[in-house]
């Protein structure tokens, strides 16, 4: 789960890292008054979307009055599709150079891992892209920790002077803290500015947490899906599995991960553009394919759907039966393309059949390929 | 019986972390009925009984006191304790840990993968179908029915995914000798890479179908190994890959399954491996045209 | 560095372990006030020499008036030469059993390790001889630390009921964190009693800290050195390596634990007793070993002084000199034998005799027969 | 040159960490002197300067990177942060760190040492004189001129009494391959069984010399190992022990050399020793006699 760069920074300040002083509000008055108690202020829009920068979210304005103006038209403003419902007003901080640091996992060594670059303030991927040589990594033994002199390490790559090597100890040290106590995934600073005066300040803040381990910080678990558009919240409520909203018009539901990606893209293989990603995951039960077939029939853009369920452990003979509740519930509003293989298919079939749902398949591309033809058709 | 496959087979003594729960229960059952040797369970403060005819101990330690050395453990207990169930099971001397546990919290993983790398233990998984060597032993909640017994190897990010596979090998006459889910977090006991070193030492298994899917880098990594070995460390390797049409920065499913920070893409995954001569099939009933391309039979 | 028992209390009580209620006192009506508290009392001698209970150090008196005159006899005590200056007045409590539990460092793993047995109240190195099956051990990870298997394997080794699961796991939870946060050595608890009410409760406790650790923890390390003698603490005051007093008539100064070891060794293999054990430690200087020379040449029991040194990076013309200096400063009140090999051996040698030091060796077995020999003339 | 001993011959590179304080200065140049490589030191902040001709880094990564790999390291910064300089190092690719620095925490060296351990680095020390192969590499502060080249490998668990072994050995003509002290404190990278087996391994050593002392039991397991050995595996030891007449409970000079909870006495480390067929001096000036022998010449 993502955090704000205004939650982020709350947690970093308390961690003893310098952010820049300011505060987050949701009207334009109050950024007027916040840009009064700082002179020179920064505005920044508060979105979970990359590239804020660039899409015209971040303004500074160098009077305080224009505050007001500035406000208004980012509180009404989207970035790459997502609201501005709060911006963050900060001081405007004399920068002389942005740097870029961050504590992230590498998956490949399975350890945590440090990137510093002395050029901040662009994307990591890009600058990984352009000047590799640039970014200087230290790897981070999880059962070791930070040591002090992955701060030596990581001054030299920033081409920092000595005297700051305990500030940047220090927001390390508190970098990896944070990783630790709040299950994060990634701890980002792009920029960490050295300013003017020759100090360190963490100008913009990126906590990404685990959502694995949101069960140990409840204050964080009840943010969770926030971001949420509302079928992956309705999905998410209802307890049926993962959901992913897409654009197109088939509606998906499968059991696993891997298989129900493989489904989207056969869907897309055969010509056709599914509408969600909807993994039920292991162990299928009744209630639950009844309740996530539901869903879908509720689904304003899918016009197909396509059950696709390989069980294993999964009783087939129990989702046909989920099927059919669903069915004689709601309504069989528009036509099911169903794929059945494994455990029970064929008492599965029957059930199926003995209550009208016929386009049953055992064949997946057979499935997938009717599923599309269906939705060309209407 | 000739024996066959990697990590696990007919001579693998089990023991079943967990045994008592529902999930647990279950599978050792099916686990028991495909052949499995399922020595032991544990349940702590719940030893004493049996489970399908499995002896039930409060630890491990007991377990093997009076069992003898254990081979293999399989975890089924919930993810915020289960590193706890992984530490015992790799501190009483257990070579093979499979985590079938979904959820266990990343930081977890991390620090229990690096200590049992360091004890030369190997993790299968977490969040993992487990670990089947057809017709030898069953360690996971896989439809080993589907399985035909033969010469490829799968190892795979999924798990609906890799019974796709085994079911599509079968219909054209290709068996598996072992298949094998390495896990869908983030971080995994397993490789491509080391799994695959696994296959080459099995003699039995003559080509490899590896699933991957989108997230991170295992599968440029395995392309980048696989084309600088020597000819004679060459097993032949096709490749399907989940995950073309998955929007970036959304998590599909897996913990690990998400297109992040520019990297873990589709079009990265297949380019790197066809380059260095990985077919990859767009379809799972294109898996065995391919193996049979590769094979030459 | 040893805790006294009450001072261990306080830490483990503290770490939510739980210890019998009580107080230390050092004056007998105290004794008797807190007895009048607890009613049925046990009073324990504070005092660091193992093998209290044996030497009579711990009394019980069922009757609070009891206390008085108790508590006069123990703080008048000496319990294997140590004076009694306070003891633990503690209520009585009702044990069904007595068991062991303590987490130590295990040497040749290189880890930590809890020792458990379901036979406590015994010294653990008796209990090695004469059970050693009795005992489980529990190998910790230094990077992992505690896991909560520990306490189920524990529980299972002192026989006890699954409801003390939770109970046994934060005692050594608590015991893990204690050895970390005080770099402890060992925390012992002989006995953990298993109560009549079916509780734990640590009977008695023993923490040991390391003494490199020290300086991390400026409260303990004001205590350092209360258990020394009188020359113990006058060599640790002057800084001049490390001291152990012994019992015999011969002085020794050396450099090197092993080297200071095997010279007292030899003192008795050729038929004398060393009076000290005094290792100066590396690169010794002018002015250290003067100041050690001066200390020992007022040793009340040393009738000879024997100094060995054996140099590597120490230079022996700066030996020489410092011994000169101590001589020439506080006389020569005893016959000193001096044995000096490696670096400038031969100019400290004439130095030496240039001031009337004769008694001067290049080999060890010749100084220590000298040392020895002159001994016994006196 | 024909290199010989074990850990570091003459075509080791080596890096002194703390190089510009004044025990590191003095030392770089005793072992410049004696010819090891000495190739960089480290000081932080202090970087670009050189000390004795050897050019200064801030970080060891700096190091490497402009002088290349470094095989070995000898550690002269204080104890509060030595294990810092030990991550370091390990972290750095260095397989052989010599920890001379006397007074870590010990809860520090367990951490240090299991870490280096897990990643195959050989810790010699902490509290260590170091380690001298003869006329080829010195990192240690002993005092190298003492040791004639030879065929009698020294592993110590002292200081001083090495060199009086070492000075005892010489007078009868009896010289050294490599000498080693494993360090004085209770916990330490190396153990007298490690050691051997690198002795053993090394063709030009005939013989080894054991100096140990009271406290732990790393002599009786020393004891235990060597009468299991088969007899091509066995190379003559002789031991010589200090602290027979050192009282219980007291802590002699090393935070080792302690007889504690029963263990550790001079008397089970002699009586262990001989019982296997380790003869045991009473004195320095009897180890080259035993020494003769052992090796009957």
């Amino acid at each position: 789960m993502k955090l704000y760069e205004f939650e982020s920074k709350e947690i970093v300040a308390r961690y003893g890292i310098p952010v820049p002083r300011g505060r987050v509000v949701d009207k334009p008055e109050e950024a007027l008054q916040v840009a009064k108690e700082l002179g020179a202020a920064v505005l920044k829009a508060q979105v979970l979307v990359g590239g804020r920068g660039l899409a015209g979210g971040i303004k500074i304005v160098d009077k305080p009055e224009e505050a007001l103006q500035v406000a208004k038209e980012l509180l009404s403003a989207s970035i790459r599709g997502e609201r501005v419902e709060r911006i963050l007003v900060e001081e405007k901080v004399c920068i002389d150079r942005e740097l870029y640091i961050s504590l992230t996992v590498d998956r490949a060594a399975r350890k945590l891992m440090y990137l510093v670059s002395e050029i901040g303030g662009v994307e990591i991927e890009e600058l990984a892209k352009k000047y590799p040589e640039k970014i200087h990594k230290i790897y981070v033994d999880p059962n070791i920790g930070y040591v002090d002199y992955m701060a030596r390490e990581a001054l030299q790559a920033l081409k920092l002077p000595w005297t700051l090597l305990q500030d940047l100890a220090n927001i390390m040290k508190g970098m990896y803290k944070i990783m630790i106590d709040y299950d994060a995934e990634l701890v980002e600073f792009n920029p960490l500015a050295f300013t003017c005066e020759g100090k360190l300040v963490a100008l913009d803040a990126k906590i990404i947490i685990d959502d694995n381990s949101l069960y140990k910080h409840p204050e964080l678990q009840k943010l969770y899906g926030r971001e949420f558009s509302g079928f992956e919240r309705k999905a998410r409520e209802l307890g049926v599995g993962s959901y992913v909203e897409l654009d197109g018009d088939i509606g998906i539901i499968c059991n696993g991960a891997g298989i129900t990606m493989m489904t989207m893209d056969l869907v897309y293989y055969y010509g056709g553009k599914p509408a969600n990603f909807l993994d039920l995951g292991g162990g299928v039960t009744r209630e639950r394919i009844k309740k996530a077939l539901t869903l879908m029939l509720s689904h304003p853009r899918a016009k197909v759907i396509l059950i696709n369920i390989f069980a294993g452990f999964t009783k087939l003979n129990e989702v046909a039966q989920g099927i059919v509740d669903a069915v004689k519930e709601v309504g069989m509003k528009k036509p099911l393309i169903i794929r059945f293989k494994g455990t029970f298919a064929e008492e599965g079939m029957r059930i199926l059949k003995e209550n009208g749902i016929t386009e049953v398949y055992t064949e997946l591309d057979d499935a997938v390929k009717m599923a599309v033809e269906l939705a060309r058709k209407m | 019986m000739i024996t066959m496959g990697i990590l696990v087979n007919s001579s693998t003594k089990v023991l079943v972390q967990g045994i008592t729960g529902r999930v647990g229960s279950f599978m050792t059952k099916m686990m028991i009925d495909y052949g499995t040797k399922i020595v032991a369970g544990t349940t702590p403060g719940k030893g004493g009984g049996y489970v399908h005819g499995v002896p039930v101990y409060n630890t491990i330690y007991e377990a093997v006191k009076e069992q003898g050395p254990i081979d293999a453990s399989v975890v089924f207990v919930p993810a915020s304790i289960a590193d706890d169930a992984i530490y015992e099971a790799i501190d009483n001397g257990i070579k093979v840990i499979v985590a079938i546990t979904e959820g266990i919290p990343l930081h977890s993983e991390i620090r229990f993968i690096n200590y049992a790398r360091t004890k030369g233990v190997v993790i299968v998984g977490p969040n993992t179908p487990g670990i089947l060597t057809v017709n030898e032993c069953n360690i996971s909640i896989m439809p080993a029915f589907l399985f035909k017994r033969g010469s490829i190897g799968i190892v795979s990010r999924s798990g609906t995914l890799t019974f796709e596979v085994a079911a599509a090998l079968a219909k054209h006459g290709y068996g598996v000798s072992t298949a094998i889910g390495i896990g869908g977090d983030l971080i995994t006991g397993l490789d491509f890479i080391e799994t695959y070193e696994m296959f080459l030492r099995d003699e039995h298994t003559e080509g490899i179908v590896l699933i991957g899917e989108i997230g991170g880098d295992a599968e440029e990594r395995f392309a980048n190994y696989y084309a600088k070995l020597e000819p004679k460390n060459k097993k032949p390797v096709i490749a399907i890959l989940a995950g073309k049409t998955a929007p970036p920065g959304k998590r599909m499913g897996h913990a690990g399954a998400i297109i992040s920070m520019g990297m873990g893409d589709y079009r990265s995954k297949r380019e790197s491996l066809e380059k260095v001569g990985i077919p990859v099939a767009e379809t799972p009933s294109q898996v065995p045209l391919l193996i049979e391309r590769v094979l030459g039979k």
